[in-house]
């Protein structure tokens, strides 16, 4: 078992649901002090967005994030020369597109990802029919390779999606790509179908943008990702300090 | 039993061609490619829905559309040149053959409504021709920067009864507008089908869509041998994601005939590309040193697309088809020649073809040597383009 | 034997359809029209020609084309509605079958140059693109207003290796470039063929250009047996000069079928004209109470001629075929009902005969009765037109 | 014989060449005054243009006047009235096309110009083969038909339009319309194939723009006609006195 899905388990058992914030890589020049600041405001594994010219299951926001740390020059090395030998205090999960890593070369990503302190990846391009060779290298790596599951999902990916996925299970519960999706949802059933199956821990992403949101997505999953709402305040120019009491603000409504 | 490798056939279970194809979407539209590519297999061995389609192509279409001998051409340039005539097809490109399969395909799944991305607009017309004939849903993604080049391609859509959307994302075309019809394609995969324009995407699209163009092939090939020429000696098409090759190389991959797709050189995805993933599929594709996807440079909308498809690359690879790459001057020039001389405007893209046959007759083409030339489609919406170039030079 | 009069043979020798026809020219070009007299009878009973003729019409012009059924046209207006597809032809429209056999004939007897009027331009392109397959010098007539309007026209002629020149006597359009061409032909009648694009001057013009046209209703009656509909109960075409109409009824003359002609309503020379002489025949024209040719005024720019064939005339005044008009919005909405139902956008042209149907459809055309509609032409010559118009309103 | 003929005969056996000036009725309002100067001024005979919207013959010059006399609202019932009861001392012979009798009524056209003088007509497009009905009406009005002959005319086209003209045969020595014509032309063949079969007089136009070429052409032929040379210097606001000299400088050169 990959050293994250270890830790995520513990965090589970603790009865704490997990809250993941999701940040682009280079969107602004003190991004990773943003990192910092969800981290104090009460993140338990942060997601870092590697940013692709391409992004096929972002919606706007996070395409308007990945264009301007492509602008400012961001890449694979930038990034992780940046998180190298700091220490963020949670467990960074990078998340990109397939291309980046297949063009970098898929072994030396991953090395390159798990020397800088990244202990996962969610690749949302990358079909489990098509994993093989990355989860082989991330197995030497200790990355965990994070797969979604949605509600088209058959019961027959499911089984092997949740059988599959490592540090924990990545539920969009509804149709829609990020920052995007509107209306209530299916949480129940996409993440009971993943359950029948596996223990991993299943958390929810995908629309949620308040702490109500996160409060009712918890309610059937072991943790909640929080992107676009997020990047949308970096955006407009949000401080850590801002990011740290808006990360605070889903933490309070967790945990109440 | 033919002494070559079985080429053109079904790609591997999982959508591959070599080491090219595969399928690389989110999660949320696997079930829809599992659909799709079942509902393919189903229809594509029922001999009702195979008669439909021929059917649809016949009269409709516009099909078999003819092989003209170009014989000024032939003659200035000391080769034998026929051209498949797709311009002839109805909405003025080898276009039709792909939308009347797919959304024929649509209706048997019990969908009533299709997505496409376009970029210059033709395969956005065809798509919104094709759904109009069966009355289906149709919203057509376009790159904001197209909608405004290809202003009348967006009324055409519209008048055809179809919703444009422009996309405004990214470098704001095609390879933008086919992202972006991959997103909305995940909200609303229940009652839509995504019909993708060429041969390219995750799988089974690549591999429909060649075998909806093959008609193309085999109509030519069965058309020269009626007309005593039997297999040329080479096969010349152009490529943007590669339909119009595939469609053609398909009646002559398993013959010794040399096969020849032409890239626009600011598009070049297998001569200047390398591989890599985007839109779905594995291929050669034009990027950064970063893995960055870089856009295309072409004066013919429809060659400026980063990628090619998978089986091109494969086809590549395995030595099977040689890709090339012709500048804009060169395809200016071959779309002046052919229309003197011949009485056929060509479109840019098929231009690029016949710009590479100008430069090439006498050289790596010997002399005398036939060539089955692909005339993907009509120059008509290229006209305008033209002569702004034309005249701002004078 | 058939039991009506034998419509749609060959006329009098003097070129006479009853009242109309004849030869009203300057004597400097009678014996140029002797000759192509001479030379057109001989080559259209020469199975070498015909051939030819037939041959290029298929491997170059994308002969035979289809009849489509329009399958949501049909069951919205309740009448059976067959379209032969003139739009998929080679340039666009019907035109191309004409100008094949003419040029051919130009060769034939030896001449190496054309020269031909245009209105809009399909003429025009037509002719161009005949003579850049045969290496025939070409040059077209045009209005200068209409050179003007149709500006990209002109640029496709001249990528086609002619030459165009404007004209600028009288209404600057159609009737004065028919003016100017045969003032020209006067001077050049010695290498150069006067390649009319309609069913109208003088004999032998009217009759050889339906000649050379009939293969639309040869065609069409031949593919209506094949699919078992038969003898449809109605053909319709739109008409300008009406060399569409000529082709298409030449397949049905003889039968019981009931032919209609679409006139623009401003252009309406059978309903709103009078018998005179223009442009070498004795027809029915739209003229002052002076006898003064007035300008037509159609949205279509190809039904903007005052006259019509004088094979009309007489068709009319025999009874055969009827002629009627139809208004420039009527035209807008046939449009684009038809593209939006069926996926075809047809010429503003061929929408008048579209919009006929649509208003008798229950009415003078009986619920149920099958109908052949000819499609001369495609829209996209129209589309910018037609946006701007509809925006216009808005 | 047409009185016309008769009166064109006598003219040709006193030896002097005939001068037929063309003017367009109803250009300007005073034109009949210029033809009553053109006749001043040494002219055998007149030709007058009824303007027609489509003059199939006609260049530049001449379809302009023919537009500035339509635009003045000319028809052929202004131009009978403007010239019954003047005399202006000369045989009128109509020019025009086709269409503008045929519109009239045939019949009603050929009265209506005999009551106005006019002894000929000049129908460009009306061929010999179209003309019996019109011929057979202008008996009736003692009005001459007069046919052209051109370079291309066939030897037994030559026979039979020589035969059937009336006055004199119009000879047009190049091909070209009215106006345009450049270069030397085919006087003599044109003028002897009409006179091997006939002995009406033979005149010769189109492109006689000068003196000289009117020299030039009377070598040959029994008559010369100028046409757009003449009207171009009206249409350039000529008054009737100096068409008398621009007559007149023809007259005197045929006279040398
Ligand atoms: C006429 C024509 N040819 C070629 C292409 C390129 O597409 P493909 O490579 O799929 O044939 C296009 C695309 O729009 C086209 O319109
Ligand atoms: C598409 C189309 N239809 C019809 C016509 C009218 O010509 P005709 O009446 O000779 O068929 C034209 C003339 O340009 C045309 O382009």
């Amino acid at each position: 078992m990959k050293s994250l899905e270890v830790h995520l388990r513990a965090l589970r058992d603790t009865g704490r649901t997990a809250l993941v914030p999701y940040f682009m890589a280079g969107v602004t020049p003190d991004w990773t002090q943003h990192v910092a600041a969800a981290v104090l405001g009460g993140a338990d594994a942060v997601e870092i967005g590697v940013p692709f010219s391409d992004p096929m299951m972002d919606g706007v926001v996070i395409q308007e994030a990945a264009q301007r740390a492509l602008s400012a020059g961001t890449t694979i090395d930038t990034i992780c020369s940046e998180l190298t030998g700091t220490s963020l205090g949670a467990p960074l999960i990078a998340m990109t597109y397939y291309n980046l890593f297949h063009h970098y070369g898929l072994r030396r990503a991953a090395g390159r990802l798990a020397a800088s302190g990244i202990v996962g990846a969610i690749v949302p391009d990358l079909t489990l029919e098509e994993s093989d060779e990355w989860r082989s290298v991330c197995d030497e790596s200790d990355i965990a390779t994070i797969f979604l599951v949605a509600p088209s999902t058959t019961t027959e990916r499911f089984e092997r999606l949740a059988r599959t996925t490592q540090g924990f299970c990545y539920a969009s519960t509804r149709m829609a790509v990020t920052g995007r999706a509107i209306g209530e949802g299916d949480a129940t059933r996409v993440v009971e179908s993943v359950r029948r199956t596996s223990d991993v821990p299943v958390y929810v992403g995908i629309g949620i943008t308040t702490p109500d949101q996160a409060v009712q997505a918890a309610q059937h999953a072991d943790g909640v990702i929080v992107g676009s709402a997020l990047v949308d305040t970096i955006l407009n120019g949000a401080s850590p300090a801002d990011t740290e009491s808006f990360v605070r603000s889903f933490r309070r409504a967790l945990d109440e | 039993m033919s002494p070559h490798p079985n080429f053109m056939g079904a790609p591997s279970s999982t959508g591959h061609f070599g080491d090219f194809g595969g399928r690389f979407v989110p999660e949320a539209l696997m079930p829809a490619c599992l659909e799709l590519e079942a509902a393919f297999i189903d229809a594509w061995a029922d001999p009702v829905f195979v008669d439909e389609y021929r059917t649809v192509l016949q009269e409709f279409g516009g099909r078999p559309t003819p092989v003209t001998y170009l014989g000024r051409f032939s003659k200035k340039f000391g080769v034998e040149v026929f051209a498949k005539r797709e311009d002839l097809a109805h909405t003025g490109s080898h276009k039709i053959n792909n939308v009347v399969g797919q959304t024929l395909l649509t209706r048997r799944m019990g969908k009533s409504r299709v997505i496409a991305e376009t970029g210059a607009g033709q395969h956005g017309v065809a798509t919104a021709t094709a759904a109009a004939r069966l009355g289906l849903d149709c919203t057509v993604y376009m790159g904001e920067l197209d909608t405004q080049r290809q202003a009348l391609n967006v009324f055409r859509m519209e008048l055809l009864g179809s919703t444009v959307v422009p996309v405004t994302s990214g470098s704001r075309t095609l390879k933008d507008a086919v992202n972006e019809a991959m997103r909305e394609w995940v909200a609303c995969v229940d009652d839509t089908h995504y019909c993708l324009g060429s041969v390219m995407g995750p799988h089974p699209f690549p591999w429909m869509v060649r075998e909806f163009q093959s008609i193309i092939g085999h109509e030519a090939a069965q058309q020269l041998t009626q007309r005593g020429v039997g297999v040329p000696d080479m096969v010349v098409a152009c490529v943007g994601g590669g339909s119009n090759a595939a469609g053609i190389f398909a009646g002559f991959a398993n013959t010794t005939t040399r096969l020849v797709g032409v890239e626009a050189e600011g598009g070049a995805a297998v001569s200047h590309g390398s591989p890599g993933v985007l839109h779905g599929m594995k291929s050669m594709l034009i990027q950064s040193e970063h893995g960055q996807i870089e856009e295309a440079h072409s004066i013919s909308a429809g060659l400026d697309y980063p990628g090619i498809g998978p089986e091109h690359a494969y086809l590549a690879a395995a030595g099977r088809a040689e890709y090339v790459g012709i500048g804009d001057e060169d395809v200016l020039v071959a779309l002046q020649t052919l229309s003197e001389l011949e009485g056929i405007i060509p479109a840019l893209e098929s231009a690029h073809a016949v710009a590479w046959i100008m430069q090439e007759a006498g050289r790596s083409i010997p002399r005398g040597s036939t060539v089955l030339l692909n005339m993907s489609g009509r120059g008509d919406k290229d006209v305008a383009q033209v002569r702004d170039i034309l005249r701002g030079r004078q």
